[in-house]
Order: structure tokens, then sequence, then C-alpha cells
């Protein structure tokens, strides 16, 4: 770690300021648009604190999922509010000093505890450049999450799945008129498309080496299916039965196939050494398209109808 | 052929029901036969691992091959095999509930999130690991949250989106704590933390921030605000799982800190369980008396027995393993009886059309089984022998007479007259004739005996409680021994 | 310092200098259109004097062409949605305004 | 040529800041909309220096993401909120 000189201290100390102050403005914020607005900005300002913590991979899934998906979800659901929800009062007032209080109290204690931490945490860094060699791939962020603690992806991508399946369980699609697209909005997103597949592809293949990897290729191709949906593309005509849920399980499936057949050799998830890097990335490919389509449908927000099912 | 004793039960309990709750959510024509063969193949592999662990004492399995800190281990000891006997047993009976209870558009939904949820509360009840832990935990959480909303309509929506902000409040809490533990110590893996850990700021912080979470998902008075609303609302079966397994589940991961980080501590920590359990016990059985309906009577006596497991905490040590023996069976008798009475409850509101008790309407003579499955499952929850809920409150009562906790000892036995009043409220209105009589709809078999057999279980628990114990006893979890 | 770094530091002070002009813009222009124009001149030619000041010191090609791409998209991009919001706001009557 | 970028990404965050005061301020969706663009362009000019001055290549890629994606927001916005606004 080099010198912290004056100028670094001074940004870092208007960044944390900045962040805490659009958080207290965006609760505040009778106005449901303004705090969309002031989240997607607060998604922004995380994602530089990212960097500054020395964390390119989280900054990328930040900037991907905070910048792209997460403003384009708020809105379309703001959307979907009926007018009157948006000016109504969002709850009264009364006895929200006493959760104010008790909040402070809460961050003054972990303010006092996180300043009595250790400066310098013991970590598992090292031990992760021990075995780093033997994992398949030379970004550690990658190792741990497809191999050293593979496991624990695994579950997350099931966790991905419930979401969806929470969302389908609220019902299935209700048609909306939409406004016929111009030329520019056409041009734009003819523009974009191509990039934002491309930019997903090389973030993947980026994974093995660099900060990127499924998980921010995914959002990046889901951003692009937002994008074609939100201009009008049938996209929901296609995405249909079978094809659709095979598409949205293939990450879970791959990693539940290769769990099952590592489990013939009695040891869950270790994969043999020399084909350790062609299985994370078969791995980080079934996972992106997943994911992918996963953030796609959750943003539709509904279950497609699938042919037989009346309308 | 594989010699049975070296097929990896431990690791198929996660994998099998991943791998079904994939086939029937693509092919959801599948869903109930993968569902009902899923669940009995389910029901051999907790035997097979039953036996592995009787044979090799404790279960451990370093994933991927990683040995921790580096990696995940699984591991499995008596508390273990008892938690996932309990969702096997539970699991079996709501599958065969669920078979006939959901129609086609639900049931789509339904299996697969019930088989995430099997394997999510197999994988958490196999975790030594307290960020594997917090991720079941959330595998959990979210599959209940939307079996909650499964039912649609606006109460159904309204119970998941308070489950949903409880549950993310608990899960995220806890999390915080466990990156303290992990940026303190290096690792986040419960053995080795118990030997590292030390007596500091940054250690009380973190479990009080895990306990907080964790609390406020098992629903210990006054963290319940959540519970009636959300167990009530759901669909019978769901209401079942809910009360049953998933309280259990963040239990089993506080007692399993309590035991391995919290108790070495020391601290008056456990004493102001212990009231909190008490207070429980009262408040959630007098709200259960005055309940007109009869899910949410139900579900406010989940509240007042959670109590029960925590007045255990202040006896604990210098009761010793015998007082923990005491506290699993008592999660195990609960979850029996507590999923028969939500089944059972399901059955006399489909029966009925409605859940109000004072119009139960001689549902003796005309939904017997069902009533049956109600009443010998309140004779569990009230503690009276020879249940299994006896067992447990008996072992409870003991040390408290014995520590001189009078206090405790004297709540303990107004709960369990409490709780009889209000099961005997319930049966009484079942045996009388009411003014309203709506047309009745037809119950399935299925569904009545999967009340009844969970019922008639729970009773049965009453005769096995040494042979439990042994079990119990492998890998030692509670330290100590018998006292 | 080499005349590029000194090329550098000047085209990054004026482009710093833009972006001062965009945001004084957005704040004390009296509306939507006006903002708007302040607006495109930050990410236009703010961006773009920044991009040649760091195009500049870059280590290799590949990363001149990075740049170019990202100042490229951020001006497609900009274009376009200062166009969709523009005609937005006029076909929902937002008023342009007059002195 | 360090202290310079600092510098530099310092002004653009004080800038970013006190462009909030037109979010905050509105008055129409448009407004806020239009601020929250000129966030996304600073921040990408902030990510591109810091990328310089601390030889963190990944920090470009971070930018590139926010060029790309600052427009799925804004799309976003003209296709749902611009319309909605229409019925009121």
């Amino acid at each position: 770690m080099e010198k912290v000189t004056l100028l670094i201290m001074l940004f870092d100390l208007l960044l944390g300021l900045g962040l805490l102050w659009l958080a207290w403005q965006l609760l505040e914020s009778r106005n449901l648009f303004k705090a969309v607005v002031l989240f997607v900005a607060f998604g922004l300002l995380m994602a530089l604190a990212w960097v500054r913590l020395d964390a390119p991979d989280v900054a990328l899934a930040e900037a991907a999922i905070g910048a792209g998906l997460t403003g384009a979800l708020l809105m379309a659901a703001l959307a979907k509010l009926p007018s009157r929800d948006k000016s109504e009062p969002l709850a009264d007032e009364k006895g929200h000093w006493l959760l104010r209080l008790a909040l402070l109290l809460v961050a003054a204690g972990l303010g006092y505890v996180v300043h009595s931490l250790p400066e310098s945490a013991p970590g598992l860094s090292a031990e992760i450049a021990n075995n780093l060699a033997s994992s398949g791939v030379n970004n550690p962020v990658t190792a741990v999450l497809l191999n050293f603690r593979g496991y624990d992806t695994l579950l997350e991508l099931m966790v991905l799945m419930l979401a969806l399946l929470g969302v389908w369980s609220l019902g299935i699609e209700r048609s909306t008129r939409e406004e016929p697209v111009g030329p520019v909005l056409t041009t734009l997103v003819q523009f974009l498309t191509p990039l934002l597949i491309l930019v997903a592809a090389y973030l993947l293949w980026a994974g093995a080496d660099a900060p990127g990897g499924a998980f921010q290729a995914g959002a990046v191709l889901a951003a692009a299916m937002v994008l074609l949906l939100l201009a009008g593309w049938p996209l929901q005509g296609l995405l249909t039965g079978v094809a659709l849920r095979l598409m949205l399980v293939a990450g879970p499936a791959t990693f539940v196939a290769l769990a099952g057949l590592t489990l013939l050799d009695a040891q869950l998830l270790a994969y043999p050494p020399q084909h350790a890097g062609k299985l994370i990335l078969l791995l980080e490919v079934a996972a992106t398209l997943s994911i992918a389509v996963t953030l796609a449908a959750l943003f539709l927000g509904y279950r497609p109808r699938t042919n037989k099912e009346p309308g | 052929m594989v010699p049975s004793s070296e097929i990896p039960w431990g690791a198929l309990l996660i994998l099998l029901p991943l791998a079904a709750a994939i086939l029937c959510f693509v092919w959801p024509k599948l869903a109930v036969v993968t569902g009902v063969v899923t669940m009995l193949l389910l029901t051999l592999a907790v035997g097979g691992f039953a036996w592995q662990l009787q044979r090799e004492g404790l279960y451990q399995h370093a994933v991927g091959g990683w040995e921790t800190p580096l990696g995940i281990g699984l591991y499995g000891d008596g508390l273990s095999l008892l938690m996932l006997a309990m969702t096997v047993l539970v699991g079996l009976a709501i599958t065969l509930y669920a078979r006939s209870y959901f129609n086609q558009k639900q049931a789509r939904v339904f299996w697969p999130l019930w088989l995430l949820l099997l394997a999510a509360l197999n994988a958490l009840f196999l975790s030594a690991d307290i960020f594997n832990l917090y991720i079941t935990l959330e595998m959990v959480g979210l599959a209940a949250v939307a079996l909650v909303a499964l039912k649609g309509g606006r109460d159904a929506l309204n119970g998941a989106m308070r489950y949903l902000l409880a549950t993310l409040l608990g899960s995220l809490t806890y999390l915080l704590g466990v990156a303290l533990l992990y940026h303190s110590y290096g690792t986040v893996d419960l053995v080795l933390l118990a030997e590292r850990i030390d007596n500091s700021p940054v250690v009380w912080a973190a479990l009080g921030l895990m306990g907080a979470g964790l609390l406020l998902k098992t629903a210990l008075f006054p963290l319940h605000f959540w519970l009636p609303a959300a167990h009530a609302s759901a669909p019978a079966p769901i209401s079942a799982l809910l009360s049953a397994l998933l309280v259990k589940a963040s239990f089993y991961i506080f007692l399993r800190l309590w035991l391995v980080l919290f108790a070495p501590l020391g601290g008056d920590v456990a004493l102001l369980l212990g009231l909190l359990g008490a207070v429980a016990i009262l408040w959630g059985s007098w709200q259960a008396l005055r309940q007109t309906r009869l899910k949410l009577l139900v579900a406010y006596s989940t509240v007042a027995q959670i109590g029960y497991l925590f007045v255990a905490f202040p006896l604990a040590a210098a009761a010793g393993a015998m007082l923990w023996n005491g506290v699993s069976y008592l999660m195990l008798s609960h979850a029996l009886a507590k999923a028969a009475m939500f089944l059972a409850a399901g059955n006399l509101l489909l029966f009925g059309g409605h859940d109000r008790i004072a119009e139960l309407d001689r549902a003796v003579q005309r939904l017997p089984i069902s009533t049956a499955a109600f009443a010998l499952a309140g004779v569990s929850i009230m503690g009276v022998p020879p249940s299994g809920g006896f067992i447990g409150k008996w072992l409870l009562l003991e040390a408290a007479i014995e520590q001189g906790y009078w206090l405790l000892a004297a709540v303990m036995v107004v709960g369990g007259l409490l709780a009889s009043a209000y099961i005997f409220k319930v049966v009484g209105y079942a045996f009388t004739r009411s003014t309203a009589t709506p047309e009745p709809q037809s119950i399935p078999m299925g569904m009545e005996w999967a009340a009844l057999l969970l019922a008639i279980a729970s009773i049965l628990l009453g005769f096995t409680a040494p042979w439990v114990f042994a079990l119990l006893g492998i890998g030692d979890p509670f330290g100590g021994g018998a006292p | 310092m080499s005349a590029s770094d000194y090329l550098s530091v000047a085209l990054l002070i004026t482009g710093a200098v833009f972006f001062l002009a965009g945001t004084v813009g957005l704040l004390r222009f009296p509306d939507l259109y006006t903002r708007l124009h302040a607006l495109t001149k930050a990410d236009n030619v703010g961006l773009g004097l920044m991009i040649a000041g760091l195009a500049l010191q870059a280590e290799s090609w590949a990363v001149v062409g990075k740049l170019l791409l990202i100042w490229g998209l951020v001006l497609l991009a900009g274009a376009g949605v200062a166009h969709l919001i523009a005609s937005g706001a006029l076909k929902q009557g937002v008023r342009p305004w007059k002195k | 040529m360090d202290m310079l970028y600092l510098g530099v990404a310092f002004f653009l965050l004080l800038n970013l800041l006190a462009g909030l005061w037109r979010v905050l301020r509105g008055p129409s969706a448009a407004d806020r909309m239009l601020a929250s663009q000129l966030f996304g362009t600073t921040a990408v000019a902030i990510l591109l220096l810091l990328a310089e001055r601390f030889a963190t290549p990944a920090l470009r890629d971070v930018a590139l993401l926010f060029a790309l994606l600052a427009a799925v927001t804004a799309v976003a916005f003209v296709r749902r909120i611009g319309s909605s606004h229409e019925r009121q």
C-alpha cells in the first residue's frame, strides 16, 4: 500500500460524506422519482468507493447493476404504481424519532467497533496466493468464487433462481400499451446492443486473469436485453416455455451436474487440477447465460405466458 | 457396486433436492412425481447418513478438497442429524399434503420452491461455516417469502412483504456480524473461529449483530411481530413448514453459535434470553387464547413454544448436556406437533370455508381424522405425558427447579395451563353445533392422514427418548457429556 | 516534464473547466432545454479534452483505443438520450423559456 | 502529474456533488434525469483519472460500463416514466 497523501484523504473524505449525505437525502425524499435518481447517483458514488477500497471486481459489478439495471428496474416499477400512491405521503412521522435515535446509537456503536478493528486484517490473501497456481485461473477473485468456495457460488445461483420464482409466484403477464418507438431510440438501441454483447463477452473472458467474470458479464448482457425490451422488441414472445426455462437453469444445472460428477470421486466439487481452468470457463459461460436471462426476466416482472396458456 | 458405507449421504442430502428442483422447474408436468420421489429418496438418505454417523462418528467433508480456512467444510454431528430427521419427517407429511392441496398453476411454482427449501435446510444443518450459513439462511428466507406469496391476493402479499422485510433485515444484520468476525480473525469456519476468538468489543458487536438477526428470524419476543400475520396468512402446508421448520433453522444457527462462540465468553446474556423466553411463553399463550381465528391461534402458540427453547439458556451452564437434549427434543416434538396442527387447521378451513373457532360446528363428527390430529398434536404442545413435548418440558422444568429458578419454573407451568386452555377451547367448539352451517367441502384422504400421522408421531416421540439421546450424543455437540 | 506532459496538463485543466461550466449551467440556467445545452458541453467537450489529455500519457495504443471508444459511447449515448428527454418533455408540454 | 490527476478527480467529485442540488430541486423529472446523466459522465472522467493515477487498468473497464449503461436508465426513463406522466 502506498503512502496516503493529503489529497487522497480529502478525496476519500468527500466521497464518504457524499455517500452519507446522499443516503440521508434519499431516505428523506417524499418524491419517489427523486429517490430513484438519488439511488442511481448513490450507486455511482458507491462504485467509486469500491475503487478506492481496492475492489475493482466489486466496482465492476456495482457499475453493471447500479448504473444499468437498478435504475431501469426502479423506473419500470415506479411506472406500474398507480399515480395516487406516488403522491401520497409514505408513512406517518409519529414515533420515527425513537427509531432514528436507536439507529444513531447502533451506528455510533458500529463506528466505535470498526475503529477498534485491527489495522491489518489477517484475511486469507496469503492462503489464496499459495493455492492460486492449482486453481485453474489467475484472478484470485474468480479462484475463490468458482473453485475454493465454489459451493457458496452454487448456492448463490440458487438464490437468484429463488428470487425469480418469488416474482413468478405473484402472477402472470398483464398487457401494457406502449408508445411507438422513434428513429433516434431505434438507432441508439441498434448501436448499443451489439456493443453490450461484445463487452459482456470481453468481461467473461477477462475474468480468468483480471477483474470481471460471470456475474458482471451476465449483468451487462441483461442490460442489453432490458434495452431491447424497453425499445419494444418482442423478446417476451421468444422467451417462453421450455427454452426460457432451460436458459434460466443453465448455470445452476451445469454446477449441480459437475457437483454430482465430482461426487463419484467421493469429493464434492473437487476438480481435477489439469481440467480446472476449462471447467471454470464452462461454469462461467453457463452462469453468465443464466444470470443474464434471470435478471432480464426479473425486470419483466411477471412469468411470460406460454403459448398453451389462455390470455 | 459401491459399498453403502461409502455412499456420500451428506452431500446427496444437498444435491438431490437441488437437482430435483431444477428438473421440476424446467418440466412442470413432472413436478409432483419428482417431488414425491425426491422426498422418499431423502428419507432414505437421512437413514443412510444416520447409519454412517453411528458407525464412523462425526461427519466432516472438505468441499472441493480445500481444507478450511480456505475452503468450506461440511460438518455433521448428532444435533445436525436430529435436525435433518426433523426436516424429513415434517417434509414427508407436507409432501403428502401438498400433492392434493395445490391447483396446477400453484403447483408449478410450489414444487421447485419446496425442493429448493429442502436443499437449503439440509445444507444449513450440514454447514459449519458462518458465511455459508448466511447463504443457506438467505435461500431459506427467500423460498419462504415466495411460498407465502403463492396464494395471491391482498393478505398473502401483505404477509409476504412483511416476511421479506423481516427476513432480509435479519440476514443482513447477521452478515454484518460475519464481516466483523472475518476481518478480525481471518476465517469464517466455526471450528477455527472458536479456537481464535477472544473477549473484545469487536466480538461482542459481531455476536450481538448475528444474534439479533437470528432472533428476529426465530421470532423471539419482542421480535415476533411479523410471525402471526405471515404464518396465518400462508396456505396450510406453507404455514406448517414455516412454523415447524423455518424458525428452527435460525434457532439452530443461534444454538450453534451459542455453544461454540457465545457461551464460553459468559455474561448475563443467558439470563436475558431466559427472561425474554419466559415473556414469550406468557404473551404468546395469552394471545393464542384470545384469538377467534384458528390459524392465528396456532401461530401465536408458536410464539409461546419458541419461548420454551430460550428458557433453557440460563439453566445450561449448570445443567450440561442433558438440558440441551431436552431442548433438542422440544424442537423436534414441536415441529411435528405444530405441523400437524397447521395441516389439521388447513383441513378444517377448507372443509367449512372459514377458520372461525366459534363456528367449527361438530367438526368432531364430520371431520374426525383432522380433529383427532389437532387434539393429539395439542397433547404434545401442552406437554402432557406420554407425548414428545412432555419429555422436553420435563427436562427443562427439572433443571429449573434444581437450580432454584422458581420464576422460570412457574412460567413454564402456567404456559402449559394456558396451552391446555386454548387447545380445549378449539376442541370444545368442535363438539358443539353452531348456527351457521355452510356447505362443507370434501377433503382428500391424503391431507387428513398427513396431519394425523404427524400428530401420532409427536405422541410416539414420548417413547423414543433414550434412543434419540444416544444418537444426539454423536460428535458431542453440547460438550461435557451428561451431568 | 516533457512537452506532451505540459500539453496533458493543459488539456486536463481545460476539460475540468468545461465540466465546471456544465455544472454551473445545470444549476443556474432557467429551463430544461438550456440546461440540456449546458450539459452536453460537459459531456462532449469536457470529457473529450480529458480523454485527449489522458491519451497522451497512455502506455499503449490499446489503451488509447479504449479511451476513444469510451468517448465515442458517451457522445452517442449523450446525444441520443438528450434528444429523447427533450422531445419527451416537449410532447408533455414543457414550454421553452422566453425572456 | 499524479497530483494533477488526483486534483482534477477531486474537483470533478465536488462538481458532481454540487450537481445533486438540481436533483433535489427538480422541478421536473426530466431535470433530475439530466443531472444524473451529467453524473455518469463525471464518474467516467473520475474513473479514467484514477485508472491513470493508481495504474489500475481495470478501472477503465468500470468507466466503459458506466458509459455504456448510463443510456439504459435514461431509456427506461423515457419509455416508462415519460409516458406515465402524460396520463396524470
